[in-house]
């Protein structure tokens, strides 16, 4: 008996295993109906179509799509807290939440119940207007920025034709809302924080928009279904085409939401949480959730830009292209995560310096060899593999540049292998400390 | 720039990277630090002046709570002062058992100093989660044998207080047995990694000649160089007749500190060692009368503790308690330097520096 | 004249927004207050070229002015510090009002006056550009490649002259961090 | 049918307002917001041009109101720039940045 | 009298001062030497710079309150030779003051701002002198014995709780 009570936590990890299985037989079983999730929004729009007249149909079929949208983010953030948290665990070798609910899933709702009945604390010599504004108007940028980004073949709830622009445009937008938080809270801490928010933000959105230039030129459309396509005719993921590109993108995003290495913003072990702490209940909450938010469109936008979006050699025909989608942000996802676990923090002027010497020039030339590579792709109408030898080329260079860079600026002023232990030859003051300098 | 008047900050008690109850008010000039006062006296208990009406035997308590994380270092002092003072002369089984539970607190507080100078550079708490996993196992041995993980209070005038049990010695030898290759797992996560690097690496820059003359000591003192340990210097407990090594910095700053702390973990593993293979049979304490009354004198007597030298110095009046008793706080007197240090860096600089000297609020205000 | 239809109902929506929220930039007494409403009007403003399909313009818009230029004027209202609070009025506050007042009157007359509907035809053949984008990067590069290189050269002198205006002698920050390393 | 002219009153009415904060404001950071909204009023009355004269043969002459918007666009930035760095210096030396103040040229 | 081995006695530290300023030692026992209050900055001078001596690092600063003056210990030990020099100073009660020694020794300014706020010995030309552990407002310095004025209180324990009369083994 003993034996059996031994694996009773076996056994209820079994049973979720089992859980999941069925569920995906179930979703593959059912899911030739669920493939392309865009007939349900046309099915509404042609019955309200003779109803009624055209604006109405289009108005309400697109908001079956925003309804998709939306609830597939409330999903994210529930369950991505959730994930964050037991992945942080497990790289800290404790076990995270496990309470409530089976496997502490339920622990996001609990937080969100927790945070919505705490009192919300409002500074006497804040600023109310910017105060209260501030945590709704940095969740708008935060779900607009998801209209352009292709889920399935033709299931982009905004196909736009400048949709690099515009998300470009609208993470802009959150610069100013930012600096309002932290200013109207009227707190030093909050000051400091969003300042060095707007000046990281500000000096970060230069590589950003240098690294998708060179994804434009190459693929030639802003439209970033298009850019899906392009990456899946010609058969190679831009990733591996432009790779600087993909290093710039991703490290300057994290900077731009504020995620370790770079979150300076909210650095707790300095100022203790930047532009958010004079925010309590939920509107801390809110500050969190985007964050959260930020960082599941930023792998959004690296699969769609970088990975291939719904392609995945050939699977996308058997599986809802979508899931695949959603499988590419989670891991990128879980990269983010990673980073946050294990890697310590850089010091503002690091920073900058990062961004102005090192990211910006580099991608510049990157900027001009992409630049030369689309010549002659498009004009010279080559053979179809010389994609291929210029990823390797690109590969080659990428490395190469940053070797070159770190060795121009000294970047890396201290080479980072083993340390010897110094041991000291005899116990004294200065004296004995000049017998230990020669001998070494 | 405009002269504007200089951002007061309060990086003040309730504060995560000050490492307890400890005040720091900075003006700064944009990013810059200009000028830099600490306030400190949140945890003064005015130790010093509740031992003048405790015997010496009712002291022991107080020593452990002054620097809590090193509560078995703070016994080995005070017992050792004492009974110099009165001249008993413990059994040769509890000194080697002194020097066994001694070096062990120094792993587990230099495993709590790294760890949290870790995550003031701002790592999510990784490493320091790592360094608490060796800390619960030796805090473990403490409780076995003493009773309390934190504050031990275990060493008596004369001895110890309890002979650990049977089932200590496999568990400390299997202990050591995992503890350096632990050790080289927190230097690959931590040693080679750019960013902790670039943060720690010429951050906190003090030269040899300042850090003597501003009477530093204990890792402080060693990562600019200095090999002045008072182990080797003023050999106690008998530690001559145990070799190990005194690890030094090169240019000391806050990197060199941290790979000091490290290294020392190393040494203490090899004196624990060497103590477990000559652990003499015999008894744990020797017997002292009840109303112990050193003769008149006084003596100031020093050992090497976790954060550096750890003095005593005690008057008796021949009565059963000390006419006065003064310890001498190494945390305290390594930070004389902070504000030379503070003043013209950046406030992440000056969080990490305060970190990598490694304070104990409960020792300063004593 | 004017029936019920969702372009009107989204036109008067955004336009009153617009209007309203470019008054309180007057009318608000705290100018980071000000500066909020700026950047709604900015918002509002790209929403208008939003109905007049105008896309990539709007998307600039929204990118240039409520991105860029209203952090420019952040910058400049942190700078000086004790000008964040009073955004008062001047003495020729009633003045400015009546100049508003006959301008918008005099203009609207002369629209109005001028019927411009028939100088362009009643029904003006609205043209759906659906995709801007593509058009106006020729004509930048094509059309007006003089204007475009002198814009960029514009751009180039204007950003350097203000950096050089500003910047004072060694006490910027980063300036002072690096050679801090430096030594 | 929202025409032509309904856009022209929209964006009149933002060019006196734009006028008005230029005129009744005291602070130097105010009369550039008022600049800005003017631009802004003349950016929209080019592109209700564009986009409702019938005279274009080809959408390239249509497109003519959208590059004049963003010429003013990169104009505006750049004024914007310049006024800013002005207006720090102006604070910088004479500690206040209040027009009526700013009046002698010593 | 007890010495810890680095400890150099007092007759051989009472010689060596002598022999550089006659009159400055007024006593000295085994382990301290009493030095005369006027020329203690001399002393510690020529004991930090002399280079057979080398007092480099201020290991230590203490008061004690001896009921009619103060006694000040200075510990001063230097590394390289490995000795530790251990001086005593007395005040009187009333005009408890000292030079400070903060421009010879670095370490010795909070040890000297930790005296000051529980003696109240105040050190001349100290860089800012002002309490360290207690707030401002704080009336009276804990450390002195007759900081609590209870009559039947004696500061101190005079004799251990538990003993019988006759039997104490003094």
């Amino acid at each position: 008996m003993s034996l059996i009570f031994s694996f009773i936590p076996y056994i209820k990890r079994l049973i979720v295993l089992i859980l999941i299985l069925f569920g995906l037989a179930v979703g593959f079983i059912l899911s030739k109906a669920l493939f392309d999730l865009s007939i349900y929004s046309n099915a509404v729009f042609d019955f309200m179509i003779d109803k009624s007249s055209y604006n109405v149909a289009y108005f309400s079929s697109s908001l079956i799509g925003a309804l998709g949208i939306i609830s597939f983010i409330g999903l994210v953030l529930l369950v991505g807290s959730w994930v964050e948290r037991r992945m942080i665990a497990k790289f800290q070798i404790r076990v995270g939440p496990n309470r409530v609910g089976i496997f502490g899933l339920l622990q996001p709702i609990a937080d969100a119940i927790k945070l919505m009945q705490k009192e919300v604390l409002v500074p006497a010599v804040a600023d109310k207007l910017l105060f209260f504004i501030a945590p709704v108007a940095i969740f708008i940028p935060a779900i607009l920025a998801w209209a352009p980004i292709p889920w399935g073949p033709n299931m982009t709830y905004l196909n736009i034709n400048i949709g690099i622009l515009y998300i470009f445009a609208v993470s802009s937008l959150t610069v100013p809302i930012i600096f309002f938080a932290g200013w109207s809270s009227m707190n030093h801490y909050a000051l400091l924080g969003s300042m060095r928010t707007v000046a990281m933000m500000v000096s970060y959105e230069i590589p950003i928009s240098l690294s998708l230039l060179s994804v434009v030129i190459i693929t030639g459309t802003l439209n970033l279904t298009e850019i899906v396509l392009w990456q899946s005719s010609n058969s190679i993921w831009l990733g591996l085409l432009i790779p600087f590109s993909l290093f710039t993108f991703f490290f300057s995003s994290t900077a731009e939401i504020n995620r370790t290495p770079n979150d300076i913003a909210e650095a707790e072990s300095e100022i203790v949480a930047g532009y958010h702490i004079e925010y309590s209940g939920m509107k801390a909450g809110l500050f969190m959730a985007v964050e959260l938010g930020n960082a599941v469109l930023l792998g959004a936008l690296v699969t769609s830009l970088f990975l291939n979006g719904w392609f995945l050699f050939g699977l996308e025909n058997y599986i809802p292209p979508y899931i695949i989608f959603i499988a590419k942000t989670v891991a990128i996802y879980i990269v983010l995560i990673w980073l946050r676990a294990t890697l310590p923090r850089f010091r503002l002027d690091q920073l900058m310096n990062f961004a102005w010497k090192m990211l910006i020039p580099v991608s510049i030339i990157n900027f001009f060899m992409i630049a030369i590579e689309t010549t002659i792709i498009t004009n010279l109408d080559s053979s179809k593999y010389i994609i291929y030898l210029f990823a390797i080329i690109n590969i080659a260079v990428f490395v190469g540049l940053i070797i070159l860079w770190s060795k121009i600026f000294k970047i890396d002023k201290f080479s980072p292998e083993k340390i010897a232990p110094i041991f000291a030859q005899k116990i004294g003051g200065i004296k004995a400390m000049e017998g230990t300098k020669s001998v070494d | 720039m405009t002269v504007q008047e200089n951002y007061e900050l309060n990086i003040g008690p309730q504060h995560p990277s000050t490492h307890g109850v400890f005040r720091i008010k900075v003006s700064m000039n944009g990013e810059t630090i200009e000028d830099l006062d600490m306030i400190v006296g949140y945890l003064h208990r005015s130790m010093e002046k509740l031992s003048e009406e405790r015997t010496y035997t009712q002291n022991i308590p107080f020593t452990d709570r002054a620097d809590y994380l090193a509560a078995m270092s703070n016994n080995l002092g005070y017992c050792l002062a004492i009974e110099k003072l009165a001249n008993v002369i413990p059994p040769q089984r509890a000194t080697v058992l002194r020097v066994i539970f001694a070096e062990l607190q120094r792993i587990a507080s230099h495993a709590m100093a790294n760890g949290t100078l870790v995550s003031d550079a701002g790592a999510w708490q990784t490493p320091l989660l790592y360094m608490f996993r060796e800390r619960e196992k030796i805090l473990d041995l403490f409780e076995m044998t003493c009773g309390a993980r934190l504050t031990t209070n275990y060493m008596r005038i004369g001895g110890v207080a309890f002979e650990p049990p049977a089932e200590f010695y496999p568990l400390l030898n299997d202990l050591l047995g995992e503890l350096p290759d632990k050790i080289d797992e927190y230097m690959d996560l931590l040693s080679t990694n750019e960013i902790f690097i670039a943060r720690t690496k010429n951050v906190g820059i003090i030269n040899p000649k300042d850090a003597i003359n501003a009477s530093l000591s204990g890792p402080a003192l060693r990562g600019s160089g200095v090999p002045w340990d008072l182990r080797k210097a003023d050999p106690y407990c008998d530690y001559d007749n145990y070799d190990f090594d005194v690890p030094l910095g090169l240019i000391g700053d806050s990197y060199d500190r941290f790979m000091v702390r490290m290294f020392e973990v190393k040494e203490s593993v090899k004196i624990i060692k060497q103590a477990l293979n000559n652990l003499p049979l015999g008894m744990h304490k020797t017997q002292i009368p009840l109303a112990l009354r050193p003769e008149p004198g006084q003596l100031y007597f020093r050992t090497e503790g976790p954060r550096g030298e750890l003095g005593y110095f005690v008057v008796s009046d021949g009565g059963p308690a000390p006419y006065r008793l003064h310890i001498r706080p190494p945390s305290l007197i390594n930070l004389s330097l902070l504000k030379q240090l503070a003043i013209g860096s950046s406030l992440p600089d000056a969080i990490v520096t305060l970190g990598s000297i490694d304070i104990v609020v409960g020792e300063i205000d004593r | 004249m004017i029936e019920f239809s969702t372009y009107n109902v989204i036109f008067f929506s955004i336009s009153s927004f617009t209007l309203i929220s470019a008054i309180s930039v007057g009318l608000v007494n705290s100018l980071m207050r000000s500066l909020f409403f700026l950047i709604l009007t900015f918002i509002g403003v790209a929403g208008l070229f939003i109905l007049l399909s105008a896309d990539f313009i709007a998307i600039a818009q929204l990118l240039i002015y409520a991105g860029s230029i209203s952090i420019l004027l952040l910058f400049a209202v942190m700078l000086t510090p004790e000008s964040s609070t009073n955004n008062g009025n001047s003495k020729y506050f009633l003045p400015g009002i009546l100049i508003g007042i006959i301008f918008t009157y005099l203009m609207v007359a002369l629209v109005t006056i001028f019927q411009f509907n028939q100088l362009s035809g009643i029904h003006l053949k609205k043209l759906d550009f659906d995709n801007t984008i593509a058009s106006i990067g020729e004509l930048l590069l094509g059309k007006y490649i003089i204007a475009f290189e002198l814009a960029s050269i514009l751009l180039l002198f204007a950003l350097i002259g203000a950096i050089s205006i500003v910047r004072s002698n060694e006490s910027d920050f980063l300036i002072s961090l690096n050679n801090k390393d430096k030594k | 049918m929202i025409e032509l002219e309904y856009y022209l009153i929209v964006s009149i009415l933002l060019f006196g307002i734009g006028l008005f904060v230029c005129i009744g404001k005291k602070n130097i950071i105010s009369i550039v917001m008022g600049i800005e909204l003017l631009l802004n009023a003349v950016n929209l009355a080019a592109i209700s041009f564009s986009r409702y004269g019938s005279e274009f043969e080809s959408q390239s002459d249509a497109l003519s109101g959208h590059i004049f918007v963003i010429f003013i666009l990169t104009v505006a930035a750049a004024e914007a720039a310049i006024a800013l760095a002005l207006c720090v210096l102006v604070y910088r030396h004479l500690k206040t940045i209040n027009v009526s103040d700013v009046s002698e040229l010593g | 009298m007890v010495l810890t081995n680095l400890q150099v006695p007092g007759k051989e530290l009472s010689e060596i001062i002598t022999e550089f300023s006659s009159d400055s030692v007024l006593d000295f026992s085994e382990d301290w030497v009493q030095i005369d209050k006027s020329n203690l900055l001399k002393i510690l001078n020529f004991m930090h710079t002399n280079s057979n001596i080398d007092a480099a690092q201020l290991c230590n600063l203490t008061a004690v309150d001896m009921l009619d003056y103060f006694e000040v210990h200075y510990h001063l030990q230097s590394l390289d030779l490995k000795k530790l020099y251990s001086l005593k100073v007395i005040i009187d009660r009333d005009t408890s003051s000292l030079p400070s020694i903060c421009d010879i020794y670095l370490g010795a300014n909070l040890q000297e701002r930790e005296i000051f706020d529980l003696f109240g010995i105040t050190f001349t030309n100290h860089p800012d002198l002002r309490r360290i552990f207690l707030w401002e407002g704080f009336a009276g310095h804990p450390l002195r014995k007759d900081f609590l004025q209870m009559e039947n209180v004696t500061p101190g324990l005079p004799s251990f709780p538990f003993e019988e009369e006759g039997k104490q083994n003094r």
